[in-house]
């Protein structure tokens, strides 16, 4: 089973949207960050960042809603995919994804979200922050971890 | 692209309205037999009542008149597959991809007396407009699917005495299980209506006309007969052309709709696909799947690669003013592996959930037809009931599926 | 039509007319975009001797044709009219997200013409187009204005004019959301005299490049590119502010109205460290892989509270070096100046320029109301405050200082500005070079930012061979690297003397700073450094479809600088224009003066490297046909 | 820019079944909730109510269960309509909507959707409490989003600065 996901780090994110226009440019050809399948909450007023992915949730609640099971999670490779034919365009999913991430393509009239693309993801490797990352769970709590502990120590040596 | 399209049916209608909507710039040919435009077959029993009327019958179609030819009356002769042409009125005409949608038709028994006037099926809106010329008074309806029961409670409010003649020992013996059949035969009997089940026509009698009906039991006086004993389809052109057709008599195709041949698909009564729930090959004759089929075999015409889940039963029928359903398969045709049937009566209202290995495989209603579409995709989705408890239990979920609420209790 | 949206907005705002102006394919290839569409668009449909606060007058905003791309930086917009400040080409560049959504909601432009009869505000959904009754924003400041607007409007984004734009003080800037704006050239005034408060835009139709992946390769190239030159780290980290100390050791910065060249403490003033003290966040426009913005954020003292995008070199040195306030006041200049929606540039000029005033006796307390001195935060603020409502003297100071001078007799020698546009930042008595020249030469007036080295080594501030050349430090894998035809590189750049010509680099580098406006992308150092024609032009045809080269876009963006000096001309410029204030010349500062002969030769020098008249600085017909205007 | 649809939210309803009352007011003349386009479910469970209605599929499957062609996409927009005149009342359409959302008028015998009052939904208009909205589905993602980012950066954020424009 592949551990790796998206990790996002929110306080280095600056909010310049590249990952939205190379996502929007791989996957539909056209530069539009409303086609684009991460996306930034941006705080303009207090220069906040949130980019918004989708988690791949291992209980997700787009799949849930779906009434036509078009949402599918493969249990082997964590992936959680839409099945653009079979989408109604119901926009359910949209609702239901606790993160807002769920999109709509308003022209197709089908939902689309974020497949990692095939493995190699291309707003990480566009963001130049380092606030997008694709890493391996087990190393990506770890650096969180000991970030943590590196915080806990200066107190402490304070 | 050139497309033709064999059949102003459902199906043959739906196809030429995906092709046009996702390709405006297609030439589309619709070849009817009938030289009447676009009607809705289902609501012909409604016409026939008079519920509604005559133009009634007729649908609005929003296809583009310049690039959609539409040539009534005119059957096709033959497919040349090899030539990519097919012949209709002497004239050859030519195609890159070629949609049929033939259609069936119903099946009348070869008895005695079946060539009189009286004798009646209804397939066409001709049908129902002979069967008013007619004018019959006291009628027999052979055969109890769903067009049977309909036209016998049309016919029934139109003043007739019917009577339904039925092989099976029970009425809607594909659609509908024991119990929830019995309550609609109750329905049917209470208004009127003579059912006679376990019973096979044997002959009809009358001097040029219909004058009565001989059963293996009984023998029936009426003044006109209506077939509905089933339907075949219309697979000859097919055949004729080297189309392969699968060994349920139907014209097989892949899950793209596709036929034998690598330019021809076929899609609505005429083929033959696989069932949603058993991947089974099944006939599914309904319109419902007609244009399901129709706009798949539309859109891999034009290139996309769309597969047909497969055809699931499903009727809504009424009932003297009671909504009755069913959809998926009945209690026969399951292995009855961890079988649990889920039954819940009101003085009004029958439900049925049939959940074979913790997934829904049939449901059947009478009276009441509340959260019975939520059911029904949550078995073409496949969920186990299970499922549903942990939705209700999580207030996120539940906000955006409130309609579970109205499930659990079927499921309880 | 690939990359553009393919039409432009056009309203009138008397006749309250709504129409499409079709983008065709030659205009899109010859004008690129920006500000070459703005350039054409006023230079044909402004007639002479309109006034820039009347009906006449145009106001257009265009967006940069890579826009909407993920190359580096492409987020900018140029707005464009005549400019009430110096009655010429009047231009100003903005970036952050305005222009995505504007073409994202399908326009290239929008052209603004006519003047409304009471405030309005229009608002874009993509194609239905609105003009909306502003009476509730009216009067109000930029930042209460947007929170109003965007509560009504979900998810707009909102240019508008403050209280300073109502008001048509001469250098009021078009707010670009909160913390961004169109700031020079009076740009508000127009906006304000069309008595249109904003332009509320919604929408997210896709831009559709000719080749995606080009597009997304080129991208990733334009990365690697700005992320090897020599000054990404340092603009990463510090943004603009890493030049404020190199200008201070140089007595090049404009203190107290040009009357010193360096402060003694503004090292701890302005130094690169401010930015650890008081900035948080980075803050990056479209695109854009630098953010060299800071939000700043002072949590104590008399201004706790203040949060504002903000450490960069133009307020720094508008206010704390020219005004004379602390570091912590010239925070909060920023933010009172994006309220009122008023130039930085311009209103610490002219703020200093009171000041200086006061000091020689000129005005007085009976004048101002209030006593003025440099370093005064208080008085600065209520100066800023009555010029932006036009109160009392700031009725006078609100015209600009070339105008305010009129009224005071021997306040002329005091009035810093160019064509009537204050003169920010640098002093060319400190430090002459190419950057210097661009004050002179700039369309747009005094302003310092359409004419700068591609590479800015602040390392000497020698004046060579009679001003002809500056002293550079260039190393040869920077001059390999400089993306320049090879006949003007070595005309421009003598390596081995390590000498740069001012007058040759001052047209590549005008043009190449016209380029960026033209398709939208940044200045900043690294881009400069490292982004020339070829990248631009191979995008560009990947963007659009239409075939360009580099030569073609370098051509582009001359024809548009013709064109803006045709305007110019056409609207009353004359070659005596092209002066600095009286102050450079006969002031010592340092022990420094401007020689205004030797100044001369050099820009004769530039109109010739123009292909334009040395006398009178006119394009001569052969460079009018050459570019084909 | 899409059609506006409803949305409902329910930590803001309390039930009072004000829509639904308008709701057959306006459609069907008489003041009988089990008529209503808009349908509130109650969960006593957790006293709470949800919202059903017709959510305009793209592809709705009761376009596709329709016998008579009669459901269809208003041209030009993504709202799902009806032509009444040909519908028979077989609730086919019913059946196959997932949520449960289309409703058998049995003054008329045919099956009606929400139709969203022609662009001024009345539901929207009398809920007291708000929790109805009409809005962009854009919007309403975007809202999504910025909720989902505000609680990752917990309420303080929201408490230090009062209202600002949020956007994607």
């Amino acid at each position: 089973m592949d551990t790796r996901g998206i990790f996002i780090d929110y306080h280095k994110c600056v909010g310049c949207g590249t990952c939205e226009m190379v996502c929007s440019l791989v996957h539909e050809n056209a530069c539009a960050p409303a086609l684009s399948r991460i996306r930034i909450v941006r705080y303009r007023r207090e220069a906040l960042n949130v980019p918004v992915t989708c988690a791949f949730c291992e209980k997700p609640p787009c799949l849930d809603v779906c009434p036509v099971g078009a949402i599918t999670k493969n249990y082997e490779t964590g992936d959680v995919s839409i099945r653009a034919e079979l989408c109604i365009g119901c926009r359910q999913c949209t609702q239901a994804c606790p993160f807002g991430h769920m999109n709509f393509n308003a022209a197709q009239g089908t939902a689309f979200k974020c497949d990692l693309c095939g493995g190699d993801p291309q707003c990480v490797k566009f963001c130049w922050t380092g606030a997008i990352e694709y890493l391996d769970n087990e190393i990506a709590v770890d650096i969180k971890r000991s970030s943590f502990a590196d915080s806990v120590m200066q107190q402490h040596d304070k | 692209m050139r497309i033709i399209i064999i059949g102003n049916g459902a199906a043959g209608n739906q196809a030429a309205q995906t092709i046009q909507n996702r390709d405006p710039e297609a030439e589309i040919t619709i070849l009817g037999a009938e030289s009447i435009p676009f009607y809705s077959a289902c609501a012909l029993p409604d016409y026939l009542a008079g519920w509604i009327k005559r133009d009634q019958l007729f649908l609005k179609s929003s296809l583009n008149r310049h690039r959609v030819e539409i040539r009534l009356g005119q059957a096709v002769e033959d497919i040349k597959p090899d030539r990519q042409a097919v012949t209709a009125g002497g004239e050859l005409l030519f195609y890159d991809r070629l949609i049929i949608a033939s259609g069936s038709r119903p099946v009348l028994p070869n008895i005695p007396g079946i060539g009189m006037p009286g004798n009646f099926v209804i397939k066409s809106v001709h049908d129902i407009d002979r069967i008013l010329a007619h004018n019959p008074r006291r009628i027999v309806v052979i055969g109890s699917g769903n067009i049977g029961i309909e036209a016998a409670e049309t016919l029934e409010y139109q003043g007739c005495k019917v009577s339904i003649i039925e092989m099976m020992p029970r009425i809607m013996p594909r659609l509908f299980d024991e119990f929830p059949a019995m309550l609609i035969r109750k329905i049917l009997e209470n208004h009127g209506i003579e059912i006679h089940t376990g019973e096979k026509a044997q002959e009809v009698i009358g001097n040029n006309r219909v004058e009565g009906l001989i059963t293996d039991c009984r023998e029936i006086s009426c003044d006109a007969v209506i077939w509905a004993a089933g339907v075949r389809q219309n697979t000859e052109l097919a055949r004729a052309a080297g189309i392969e057709i699968g060994s349920l008599g139907g014209i097989k195709v892949d899950s793209q709709m596709k036929t034998s041949h690598p330019e021809i698909y076929a899609c609505g009564d005429c083929v033959e696909t696989s069932d949603l729930l058993t991947g089974k090959p099944a006939l599914c004759l309904l319109w419902s799947c007609a244009k399901a089929q129709a706009e798949v075999a539309a859109r891999n015409c034009l290139g996309e690669k769309i597969a047909y889940p497969g055809a699931l039963k499903l009727v809504a029928e009424d009932a003297y003013g009671k909504p009755c359903m069913a959809a998926g398969l009945l209690e026969e045709e399951l292995n009855k592996k961890e079988l649990k049937i889920i039954e819940q009566e009101t003085e009004n209202t029958y439900h049925r959930i049939l959940i074979e290995n913790e997934r829904i495989m049939g449901i059947q209603a009478v009276g009441s037809m509340e959260a019975m579409g939520p059911l029904l995709y949550l078995m073409k989705k496949m969920v186990a009931p299970s499922e549903i408890k942990r939705i209700i239990n999580s207030p996120v979920l539940l906000k955006n599926m409130p309609w579970m609420l109205t499930i659990d209790k079927y499921l309880q | 039509m690939f990359g553009y949206a393919g039409k432009m907005l056009e309203v009138d705002l008397s006749t309250q007319n709504i129409k499409m102006r079709k983008l065709e394919p030659d205009f899109a290839k010859d004008y690129i975009g920006g500000i070459g569409f703005n350039a054409r668009i006023l230079y044909d449909e402004i007639p002479a001797g309109a006034d820039p606060l009347g009906p006449e007058n145009i106001l257009v905003f265009s967006v940069g044709c890579l826009v909407g791309t993920p190359f580096p930086t492409a987020s900018r917009m140029e707005v464009s009219a005549k400019s009430p400040l110096s009655n010429g080409f009047g231009s100003s560049n903005s970036g952050a997200f305005l222009g995505l959504r504007l073409k994202g909601a399908g326009y290239d432009g929008l052209i603004i013409k006519g003047q409304a009869q009471k405030p309005v505000y229009l608002l874009i959904e993509e194609d239905k187009v609105q003009i909306k009754e502003a009476s509730f924003v009216w009067g109000r400041d930029a930042w209460e204005s947007i929170d109003l607007l965007k509560a009504r409007h979900y998810g707009a984004e909102v240019l508008l004019i403050g209280q300073a734009g109502e008001n048509q003080v001469r250098f009021a800037s078009i707010e670009n959301g909160y913390y961004d704006g169109f700031g020079r050239t009076g740009m508000g005034a127009v906006m304000g005299s069309k008595k249109l408060k904003a332009v509320v835009i919604r929408g997210s139709k896709p831009i559709v490049p000719a080749d995606p992946k080009g597009v997304l390769e080129l991208s990733a190239k334009g990365q690697n590119l700005i992320k090897s030159a020599s000054s990404y780290q340092a603009f990463c980290s510090y943004g603009t502010m890493n030049a404020t100390i190199p200008y201070g050791g140089f007595n090049a910065l404009s203190v107290h109205n040009y009357s010193r060249g360096t402060l003694p403490d503004w090292k701890q003033r302005a130094g690169r460290q401010i930015v650890d003290i008081y900035g948080s966040r980075h803050i990056a426009c479209q695109s854009c892989i630098i953010a060299c913005g800071h939000l700043a954020e002072i949590t104590e003292g008399k201004y706790a509270g203040t949060l504002v995008k903000d450490m960069e070199i133009t307020p720094t040195v508008s206010y704390s070096s020219n005004v004379g306030l602390s570091t912590e006041a010239s925070i909060k200049s920023s933010e009172l100046c994006q309220r009122y929606g008023i130039d930085m540039s311009s209103s610490g000029s002219v703020i200093a320029f009171a000041m200086e005033l006061y000091q020689k006796g000129i005005i007085n307390k009976d004048d101002v109301g209030y006593e003025l001195a440099f370093g005064d935060d208080d008085a600065a603020f209520a100066l800023l405050k009555d010029i932006s409502l036009r109160q009392g003297i700031g009725d006078i100071l609100a015209e600009g200082v070339k105008r305010a001078a009129e009224h005071w007799p021997g306040a002329d020698d005091y009035a810093m500005h160019v064509k009537g546009v204050e003169i920010p930042m640098i002093d060319p008595r400190g430090r002459w070079s190419t950057w210097t020249l661009g004050i002179l030469t700039n369309i747009r007036g005094g302003d310092h930012l359409r004419c700068r080295n591609p590479v800015e080594i602040l390392r000497y501030n020698e004046n060579l061979y009679y001003y002809q050349k500056e002293r550079f430090g260039f190393k040869k894998p920077m001059y390999d690297r400089l993306d320049m035809p090879d006949d003007l590189k070595s005309a421009a750049i003598d390596l081995e003397n390590d000498t740069v010509d001012i007058a040759v680099m001052s047209k590549w580098a005008e043009d190449l700073i016209n380029l960026y406006n033209s398709v939208g992308i940044c200045i900043r150092p690294p881009v400069m450094e490292t982004i020339g024609p070829t990248i631009l032009a191979e995008l560009y045809t990947c963007m659009t479809g239409i075939p360009m080269n580099p030569d073609e876009l370098m051509a582009g963006s001359e024809r548009t600088w013709n064109l803006m000096k045709l305007f110019n001309l056409r609207h009353g410029e004359v070659a005596d224009d092209s002066k600095f204030p009286r102050r450079f010349y006969r002031e010592l500062q340092s022990g420094n003066i401007v020689d205004e002969d030797k100044v001369q030769a050099v820009l004769e020098q530039y109109w010739q490297v123009r292909g334009w008249n040395p006398g009178t600085g006119h394009p001569l017909p052969e460079t009018e046909k050459r570019l084909g205007i | 820019m899409t059609q506006k649809r409803l949305y409902h939210n329910a930590s803001l309803c309390n039930g009072c079944g004000i829509c639904q009352l308008v709701c057959t007011l306006e459609h069907c003349r008489q003041w009988n909730h089990y008529q209503s386009r808009i349908k509130i479910v109650n969960d006593t469970e957790r006293n709470a109510f949800y919202s059903v209605c017709c959510s305009h599929c793209e592809e709705a499957p009761c376009i596709m269960a329709c016998l008579m062609n009669t459901i269809y996409k208003e041209p030009g927009s993504d709202i799902t309509v009806r032509d009444l005149y040909h519908c028979i009342g077989c609730r086919a359409c019913e059946l196959a909507c997932p949520f449960d959302a289309a409703v058998f008028d049995v003054i008329q015998e045919k099956v009606v959707n929400c139709d969203l009052c022609g662009g001024r939904p009345l539901c929207v208009e009398y809920c007291p409490n708000h929790a109805l909205t009409y809005d962009y589905p854009e919007d309403q993602a975007d809202k999504n989003r910025n909720q989902a980012a505000s609680q990752k950066f917990g309420a303080s954020l929201l408490e230090v600065f009062k209202f600002s424009g949020k956007e994607v």
